[in-house]
């Protein structure tokens, strides 16, 4: 297993490698002058030519990437041209904020659709089914973007009863542990806070984890109907076994392999998403700042947000395939 | 504004724990905080380095300059010096400093003090705007600042190197707050979000993309602020921040969606404050292009075929049709100037004049974001687009984010470019000279950025400034206007006095025309 | 007169590799292990076995779909063992395949006539030719005219079946190999089938290795048969002879575990112990060893060779049977 | 019949409802089992074979599937009326079913001894030490070596005859009266196949349930089934005990199935083949299904459908050839 | 020879159910989607769809770019505009229309651009394996490493901001999608006896590939177009709405999107149309495909 597992991180070394030169290579090739956007339009040449060579725009580029990477192998990701603040710093007080939501839709998706996609199988062709199906499809063909306006025009504006953006109300004071304000609230029990944040993660929650939900509702039920239609469950079913343990037992464990597989990939699809709504919501993420930071071309924050991304895409789907191969005892390792 | 899910009765539940506690701030839950919602965050919180108003803004609340422009104006009165004066050649400045003034690190406030930030401001490029607002560049750092000492603990004496008229406005400007040299010396590197300066706040802690926050400063020299503290909050989407507004947990904001105005007015615990124009939004056409754009008959032409009361629409009222590049607010302003009036069929017939009769192509470029003095670019060129469809010029539209967009217009890419400038020191110069004079009319680096080459304008300009009497300087550049005017090197658009939504439970606040202005004055009721 | 077909110690050793980076040998599956035979023009070899004995291997690589690891194959007197590129085409014309499934074996995608016509068209026969040639072969394996623009799902399995044989004939080939050609279908229809083989060695004078598990039928089509295990033949001889006198104590046991229709034959069954064991570790020595009821220390080290044990050529590798003559080639008697 | 059958199927009808038609995979099926004898059922692909098996237990895949008529009477009471919760007392508790594909009949992600005290379990009130107990107990039965360790392991490290013996050894956990396999041992080798055919003898001789082997392989018949029911085409054809049907095939499907089958004499016979292939279920014409392929077919059996006719003592076809007059064949 | 066959002379001869779910050709394909309500929902959309983007200077009221006028701006539906007008007082309803020609050459385009390179590298990984299957797999991880509207993003910035950018990128990111689908499928494929059995008649490389091998990979492609052209529309609709794809003034939902946020509350009506005609657009490929999907595997036809 441990074997198991080092050979695959050792896998992900080209992986990174090649994302390392791509988000490098991506965005040299993004034309405009990084250093006129720092300066403003008020610089004169020289000094746009000697912030130039201070950020060693003018070496060539495997140069510059070789300095790059050497650096980053050091832990030190470089410094944003447009904040001057070291990268780490600003991804750091950024991650949290996108982890949390991404989290937090991730787990309502989960939830709510691996039930529904449960539900719907056991009793396919029900009301419940059509319903929660039909849902499903509006789920996976919904412009987020749009929901998101939607629900803040019908929550916020109309109704009133939700805020329109932010993690926290300016007023409210929560002291931070762990920056997943959900998790500290309920650390230093202040429930106010508590409130305050869930009535803020709401809307952009359920707007980011609508697709993954709606994904996961339709591939837990497929996956269910193609095991349920196994000679196992009609071993199972001529045993005598109840139906609640035939479908939850029986045919969940194995169904949910496949589904293991697509919360990975969802988990991607959720960092991805985050840059709009994040937008839509004022949400302080990483999303947001990523897609700033690109339009801004502060290189230094763009390449190494990217590869973080990349990183911890990388390595949750790891963790899944871990975990698939770890529930499915076929698998073996050596 | 509507029953909010946010707190009423924040002030019980504040006592677990205050994460802003760091610095020592004051107790968070005073009903006198001055919540200022806005679009972006300050990119530096060092003042010198920043060219960002959103920079500014904040670092306006913590600094003091030498000279401070009035409250409702662009006139210079004293600060941290108390008073001034020049040598007869107009080369020697000397300023009295203020005595017994502190720092916010407790450190004093000094000529040394003085000198030491001038001197900074000469060891880097970085220093966006000493270099240009002094003319400091590769090879001669300091520009035309010859020398700054410290003749006593209270005198300062600046020497330059030509007499330069709008030296004293141009001391005035915030980028040229004085900081503590103790804390810059202490903090390095990483002093720009570790400000420490005179000024009636005192910088308390910073979460990036979200909130900055700030306390009062109650040793301040001047007027000692009512508000207990200062929050600026960033909330990117116009429209999310004035829900924010009408629900009450902002009490400022700037940005408003033109649309959104007539909400305001509806709104009875809101108001409206609207900034003095200091700005004018314009279309710069490329005169350097071969082509129509070179054509006057073609640029006076498409100042015809506009109807800048039709785009007003966009501007919701806070915008005032433009007819000079410069706007009314500064003296200097030509009034008498007749603006070329909407008319389709003349403007077609002095097409045909140019050899244009069938029309052509052009780009516009525009950017993305909005500005002060263009609330709504993209429309704005879409709307151009339509009009000069009228006389048969086809018009596509390029749409840049804002820097990309100043970076492409500099280089000349455009035959036609939406801009725009607030002006900085309430000088004509800031306008005249930088926006359209031939010495800023070059290729990647201009400001000029219609290429307008005219040498009357030129020598008329640099005359201008190293005249020190303005009665003669108004003279000269209500002549410029002139020029400019039949040269048609711009379609100049709007001056426009941008809209401030605030919370009736705030008073005193006066919007400045350079773009922002201490709180110390804001009263609560 | 030399043999249509002759092998020699012919070897597949399929390598089991670890490593996705730098994959290593860390074993093989010996999937044929030294198998050596004779077949004469006209003739047929039935080759049975349990599954994974290396049959179907065999098959394969004797018509160079697969290279042997060692061994050497002569087609009509030729050494054809390291032929690649166009001659190795050229002599795929002579040698043809009949596979066991009826349903994968044809193209999904394409008319029966298109499937027959594949092999002419890539021998750049024209069209005519091929017209006249599909219409005479719909015609020998009993389809008609009209089932030309057909698809094979329209076809049930018996047809499918006819539809391969009439493409293996395509080319006038001397050899078919038949892997399981019947193994899959009804009994009724199995009849069918074979009966359509038979007639058609007949007519084209047609050489076949007839590949089986069922003894029976294998018994029913061959002239000579083989019985394999693990990757090696363990007895050979006359299909009668062999089935009458088995000498091996493998193909004793096979022949009595077979059922037959006959309710009055109550057999005295040998029943073996255990599987079969995986060809990536087969037992040292007779590597029947594992299940045989006759095993003795001997089995156990040293491995037997083929010996001739009866006048008429039969063949067995055990160190208990009988030796008659010598010999370790098998000849098929004129 | 005053005989005491532990099972009696009559008139059974199940039939699929696809989009292309409607499927009558069993079309009035009538048998009975008594305790403790084997009954064969052979057919070729699609004959309703498992169809009819799984009506019995009720497990017919539902929908498209449905039993439209008929009666199942298990000890005397009819099963078709019994509710799901009913039925599920009696699956794996009085009536236990073994399913061709020892591979996939296990389920993957759980450990035998899991699955085979999971039966237990359900069906008898004990605890789980007594039920690992009893599941040793019940690998040892049917031949597994070392079962206290097996019994931690998983479906896939065992080999397919391992594997099959687990579905016996499960099917058998709570002594039920009659054993279903729907062929298993089709999916085997021969060598297998022959030890688990010995094993299902054996452990009838012990234990004495009764046994419905449902199988293509006439060999298979003939070594184990008491009596035999043929089926085509969803159709019971022949009904009779196993000497009978090998000795004195009455119907002429039959007749040709066993014709077909090589025979392993010196003297090759060239194979009688039964012509054609069986029909569509979904489109059967009137009139006998198996006509289109009978060699002795007359103009009324395509028009008039036969009936099951007991044309000798214990011996049950349906053919018009017996319904008019008496023909023997061959 | 062969007396025994007397074959019927009707073509459906297929007895049992596992000769029944074999692959069939297309038409069957369609007559089951024809069948299943939910597909034909989606054809029915797809196909009103392209009606009204071939119709829609007739269809449209006004014209959708220069029909505005400044006066007119941010109106409520009325008679004269019946879903309202937009910032520049331009007519939604005709912009919704031509917004479809949009919409439908993004998808089209993007996926062909997917579907031309995925297929390709898929087919050429899966069928000629070893170093080639390497670095083809290799490069789809890393493209696989990036959350895709993170990566069409990137690839605008770098190529500039438009509509011809946007389907590049949008292209470019569905690309791993095909190359995996179709290198599993031709993986699959390849190992079949059909396959087999052509290689042994001696064709050739390239003839195995694209005559035997991939017309068998058409199902899961032409599934995965379906339901791909939805996903383009929505990610460049996405990056229309952050302002990189489609400039002023075309009339692209995403685009149009953007633009009416600024009157979120005063004028709802330019936000909600672009986003419905967004979400039923997607839902009729997704139906669409869903169908496509049921009608051409054979394991969903129990
Ligand atoms: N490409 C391959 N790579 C690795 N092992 C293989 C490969 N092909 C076959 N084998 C192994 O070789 C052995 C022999 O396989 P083969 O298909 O020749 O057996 P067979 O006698 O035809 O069996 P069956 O009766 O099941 O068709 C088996 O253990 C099989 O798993
Ligand atoms: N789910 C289903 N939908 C439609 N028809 C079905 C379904 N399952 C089975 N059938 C049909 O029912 C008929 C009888 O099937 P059954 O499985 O009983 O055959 P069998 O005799 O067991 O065949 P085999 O020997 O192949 O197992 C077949 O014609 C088959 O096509
Ligand atoms: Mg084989
Ligand atoms: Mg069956």
């Amino acid at each position: 297993m441990i074997n198991y597992i080092i050979r695959r991180l050792l896998l992900l070394i080209p992986v990174f490698i090649g994302v390392s030169i791509l988000a490098f290579a991506l965005l040299r090739l993004i034309p405009g002058d990084p250093a006129k956007s720092m300066l403003g339009n008020k610089a004169t040449e020289a000094q746009l030519q000697s912030l130039r060579a201070e950020l060693k725009l003018n070496d060539p580029l495997p140069v510059q990437y070789a300095s790059y990477m050497k650096d980053v192998i050091k832990g030190d990701l470089g410094k944003s041209i447009k904040s001057h603040d070291s990268v780490i710093k600003e991804i750091s007080t950024r991650l949290p904020a996108t982890i949390e939501l991404s989290l937090f839709a991730l787990i309502i998706a989960i939830v709510i659709g691996v039930l529904a996609g449960i539900i719907s199988a056991a009793k396919r062709s029900s009301w419940f089914d059509h319903l929660s199906m039909t849902g499903a499809l509006f789920g996976v063909s919904m412009p987020i973007f749009w929901l998101g306006l939607m629900m803040i025009w019908l929550f916020s504006v109309t109704l009133h009863w939700l805020p329109p953006s932010g993690r926290l109300s300016v007023g409210t004071h929560l002291q931070t542990i762990t920056n997943f304000y959900l998790v500290d609230s309920i650390l230093t029990g202040n429930w106010f806070a508590f409130k305050d944040s869930l009535a803020h993660i709401l809307m952009p929650g359920f707007a980011l984890g609508t697709i993954p939900m709606a994904i996961i509702a339709r591939m837990t039920r497929s996956s269910m109907l193609e095991v349920l239609n196994q000679d196992f469950i009609r071993t199972a079913n001529a045993k005598g076994l109840a139906k609640y343990l035939v479908i939850f037992k029986h045919a969940l464990k194995n169904a949910f392999l496949p589904v293991l597989t697509v919360i990975g990939f969802q988990f991607g699809f959720l960092l991805g998403g985050a840059v709009l709504t994040e937008t839509i919501f004022s949400w302080p993420g990483v999303g947001r700042y990523v897609y700033q930071s690109i339009l801004s071309r502060d290189y230094p924050v763009v390449q190494s947000t990217i590869l973080i991304i990349a990183v911890m895409f990388v390595l949750i789907n790891l963790i899944t395939d871990i975990l698939y191969k770890y529930f499915d005892p076929r698998i073996r390792y050596d | 504004g509507g029953g909010d899910a946010a707190n009423q009765d924040n002030g019980n539940n504040t006592a677990a724990g205050d994460s802003s506690a760091n610095k020592g701030s004051s107790d968070s839950s005073s009903d006198k905080t001055i919540i200022f919602g806005r679009g972006a965050d300050s990119v530096q919180l060092d003042p010198s380095k920043v060219t960002d108003g959103e920079s500014i803004y904040v670092t306006n609340q913590i600094y003091d300059t030498l000279v401070r422009y009035k409250q409702e104006n662009t006139e210079v009165q004293p600060a941290l010096a108390t008073d001034w004066k020049t040598s007869d050649d107009g080369k020697v400045w000397t300023f009295h400093l203020k005595k017994d003034v502190k720092f916010h690190d407790g450190t004093d406030f000094n000529a040394d003090a003085v000198v030491y930030n001038f001197k900074r401001w000469t060891t880097s490029a970085d220093f966006v705007y000493y270099g240009y607002m002094f003319g400091a560049s590769k090879d001669n750092m300091k520009g035309i600042i010859q020398n700054v000492e410290a003749t006593d603990d209270d005198t300062v004496k600046f020497t330059l190197s030509e007499p330069n008229a709008p030296f004293l406005q141009t001391l005035a400007m915030p980028p040229f707050g004085i900081a503590s040299p103790t804390a810059v010396k202490k903090y390095g590197d990483d002093y720009f979000k570790n400000p420490v300066g005179t000024g009636p706040f005192v910088f308390d802690s910073w979460d990036k993309d979200d909130k900055i926050v700030l306390h009062k400063n109650k040793d301040y020299f001047g007027q000692v602020a009512d508000a207990d503290q200062v929050i600026f909050r960033v909330i990117p989407d116009n429209g999310a921040r004035f829900m924010e507004l009408q629900a009450g947990t902002i009490n400022m904001m700037d940005g408003m969606n033109p649309e959104d105005m007539q909400k305001v007015k509806d709104d009875n615990n809101l108001q409206i404050v609207n900034r003095p124009s200091m700005n004018v939004g314009y279309m710069a056409m490329n005169t350097s292009k071969k082509g129509p754009m070179a054509n006057t008959k073609v640029r006076q032409a498409i100042n015809m075929a506009i109807d800048k009361k039709k785009l007003m629409t966009l501007y919701q009222g806070i915008g005032q049709e433009a007819k000079n590049p410069m706007p009314p607010s500064l003296w200097g302003y030509n009034d008498e100037i007749k603006d070329y009036s909407y008319n389709v069929d003349q403007a077609k017939k002095l097409l045909a004049e140019a050899g244009y009769g069938k029309g052509f192509t052009m780009n516009l470029y525009t950017m993305t974001n909005p500005r002060p003095y263009m609330p709504q670019p993209k429309l704005t060129a879409e709307a151009i687009q339509q009009m000069l469809k009228d006389v048969n010029i086809k018009v596509n539209i390029v749409e840049n984010d804002w820097d990309t967009h100043l970076t492409k217009t500099e280089e000349g890419a455009h035959d036609a470019a939406l801009m725009g400038w607030t002006g900085d020191n309430g000088d004509p110069d800031n306008f005249l000279y930088v926006l359209l004079d031939k010495d800023n009319a070059k290729k990647g680096s201009a400001g000029n950025i219609a290429f307008y080459k005219n040498d009357q304008v030129h020598k008329l300009l640099k005359k201008a400034q190293i005249t020190m009497d303005q009665g003669t300087r108004t003279d000269i550049y209500k002549q410029v206007q002139e020029i400019i005017h039949d040269d048609a090197p711009w379609v100049p658009i709007a001056y426009t006095t941008p809209p401030m939504a605030i919370s009736k439970t705030i008073s005193g606040y006066v919007p400045h025309a350079t773009g922002s202005e201490p709180f110390n004055y804001i009263k609560f009721k | 007169m030399t043999p249509l077909l002759e092998v020699k110690g012919l070897k597949k050793h399929f390598p089991i590799t670890k490593g996705a980076v730098i994959p290593r040998k860390v074993g093989a599956v010996k999937a044929v292990d030294g198998v050596s035979f004779q077949l004469e023009q006209g003739k047929t070899l039935g080759l049975v076995g349990e599954s994974g004995c290396g049959k179907s291997t065999t098959g394969r690589t004797i018509l160079k779909l697969i290279e042997p690891t060692e061994g050497q194959i002569l087609f009509k007197g030729q050494d054809i063992t390291s032929l690649k590129g166009n001659k190795l085409r050229r002599l795929r014309k002579d040698m043809q395949l009949i596979f066991q499934d009826p349903f994968a074996s044809l193209n999904p995608r394409m008319t029966v006539e298109q499937i027959i016509a594949e092999p002419m068209k890539v021998f750049g026969i024209n069209k005519a030719a091929r017209r006249k040639k599909i219409d005479q072969l719909l015609d020998v394996v009993g389809l008609s005219g009209y089932h030309k623009n057909r698809y094979p799902h329209e076809f049930s399995g018996g047809q499918r079946q006819r539809v391969g044989i009439a493409r293996a004939l395509a080319l006038d080939p001397d050899l078919i190999i038949c892997d399981e050609p019947v193994s899959a279908l009804d009994v009724s229809i199995q009849a069918q089938v074979i009966n359509l083989m038979e007639d058609l060695q007949k007519e084209f004078g047609l050489t076949y290795l007839f590949i089986a598990h069922d003894l029976g039928v294998v018994h029913h089509i061959s002239d000579q048969i083989a019985v394999m295990y693990l990757g090696e033949i363990v007895e050979y001889g006359h299909y009668h002879e062999l089935y009458e006198h088995p000498k091996h104590p493998y193909t004793q046991a096979l022949l009595s575990a077979i059922p037959e229709a006959n309710p009055h034959l109550q057999k005295e069954r040998i029943v073996l112990k255990g599987d079969v064991p995986s060809p990536a570790h087969p037992p040292a020595g007779c590597k029947f060893h594992t299940r045989c009821p006759l095993a003795q220390e001997r089995c156990r080290l040293e491995k037997p060779i083929m010996k001739t044990v009866s006048p008429t050529g039969q063949q067995a590798a055990c160190h208990f049977v009988k030796e008659v003559g010598h010999g370790d080639r098998f000849v098929v008697p004129k | 019949m005053g005989e005491n059958f532990l099972l009696q199927v009559r008139d059974l009808h199940t039939q699929f409802v696809t989009q292309s038609g409607v499927v009558k995979a069993v079309d009035g099926v009538n048998f009975e089992v008594k305790p403790g004898e084997t009954l064969g059922i052979v057919g070729e692909s699609g004959s309703g074979k498992s169809m009819t098996a799984l009506s019995i237990m009720k497990l017919v895949p539902s929908p498209p599937g449905e039993i439209v008529k008929g009666e199942i009477l298990y000890n005397g009471d009819d099963l078709i009326k019994k509710t799901e919760k009913q039925m599920r007392h009696i699956r794996g508790n009085k009536i236990s079913m073994i399913f061709q594909d020892p591979m996939t009949s296990l389920n993957p992600v759980f450990t035998v001894g899991e699955q085979l005290t999971e039966t237990l379990r359900t069906h008898r009130n004990v605890s789980k030490r007594q039920a690992l107990e009893h599941a040793t107990e019940l690998l040892n039965l049917v031949g597994i070596p070392d079962p206290k360790a097996r019994l931690k392991n998983y479906p896939h490290e065992f080999s397919g005859g391992m594997r099959q013996r687990v579905m016996i050894a499960m099917a058998l956990a709570c002594d039920p009266e009659l054993l279903i396999a729907d062929e298993p041992t089709t999916a085997l080798d021969v060598t297998v196949q022959a030890q688990i055919l010995e094993l299902l003898k054996k452990l009838q001789k012990e234990l004495g349930m009764a046994i419905i082997m449902i199988t293509h392989d006439l060999g298979v018949v003939a070594e184990i089934c008491d009596r035999v029911m043929v089926m085509y085409a969803g159709k019971q054809v022949e009904f009779t005990d196993r000497f009978r049907l090998f000795d004195v095939p009455k119907h002429p499907y039959t007749w040709g199935l066993l014709n077909s089958i090589p025979k392993m004499e010196k003297e090759k016979k060239r194979l009688k083949a039964i012509s054609g292939h069986p029909p569509d279920l979904r489109h059967l014409r009137k009139g006998c299904p198996f006509a289109e392929r009978c060699p002795k077919a007359k103009a009324s059996c395509r028009i008039q459908a036969p009936h099951l006719q007991e044309v000798e003592p214990g011996h049950l076809v349906s053919c018009l050839l017996y319904e008019e007059e008496k023909v023997t064949l061959e | 020879m062969s007396t025994e066959m007397r074959l019927g002379d009707d073509g459906d001869i297929s007895g049992t159910a596992s000769q029944q779910d074999k692959k069939r050709p297309f038409l069957d394909a369609l007559v089951s989607i024809l069948k299943s309500k939910t597909s034909l929902i989606g054809l029915i959309i797809i196909v009103l769809l392209l009606l009204v983007a071939v119709f829609a200077p007739l269809l449209a009221p006004s014209n959708p770019i220069s029909g505005g006028d400044l006066f007119n701006r941010y109106k409520g539906p009325s008679a004269d505009h019946w879903l309202g007008t937009d910032e520049l007082g331009r007519d939604i309803l005709s912009r919704l229309i031509y917004g479809t020609r949009i919409s439908i050459q993004v998808g089209i385009i993007a996926v062909g651009i997917a579907l031309v390179i995925g297929t390709f590298l898929g087919a050429i990984s899966g069928f000629f394996g070893r170093w080639i299957d390497m670095i083809v797999m290799r490069i789809v991880d890393i493209l696989m490493s990036f959350p895709s509207i993170l990566l069409a993003i990137a690839i605008v910035a770098v190529m500039g901001k438009g509509l011809t950018n946007t389907m590049i990128a949008v292209g470019i990111v569905g690309i791993p999608q095909f190359a995996r689908i179709v290198r599993s499928s031709v993986l699959s494929v390849k190992e079949t006896e059909y396959v087999e059995a052509a290689r042994a008649v001696g064709a050739k490389s390239y003839r195995v590939l694209f005559r035997h091998v991939l017309p068998n990979c058409l199902a899961p492609i032409i599934v995965q177009t379906t339901l791909s052209i939805g996903t383009a529309i929505l990610d460049a609709a996405g990056l229309s709405f952050l302002g990189l794809g489609a400039q002023p003034p075309k009339p692209e939902w995403g685009a149009m999107l953007d633009a009416g946020r600024a009157a979120l509350q005063t004028a709802p009506w330019v936000v909600i149309f672009p986003g419905l005609a967004i979400l039923v657009t997607v839902l009729g490929f997704n139906l669409l495909g869903d169908g496509l999907r049921d009608a051409l595997d054979p394991r969903t036809k129990k």
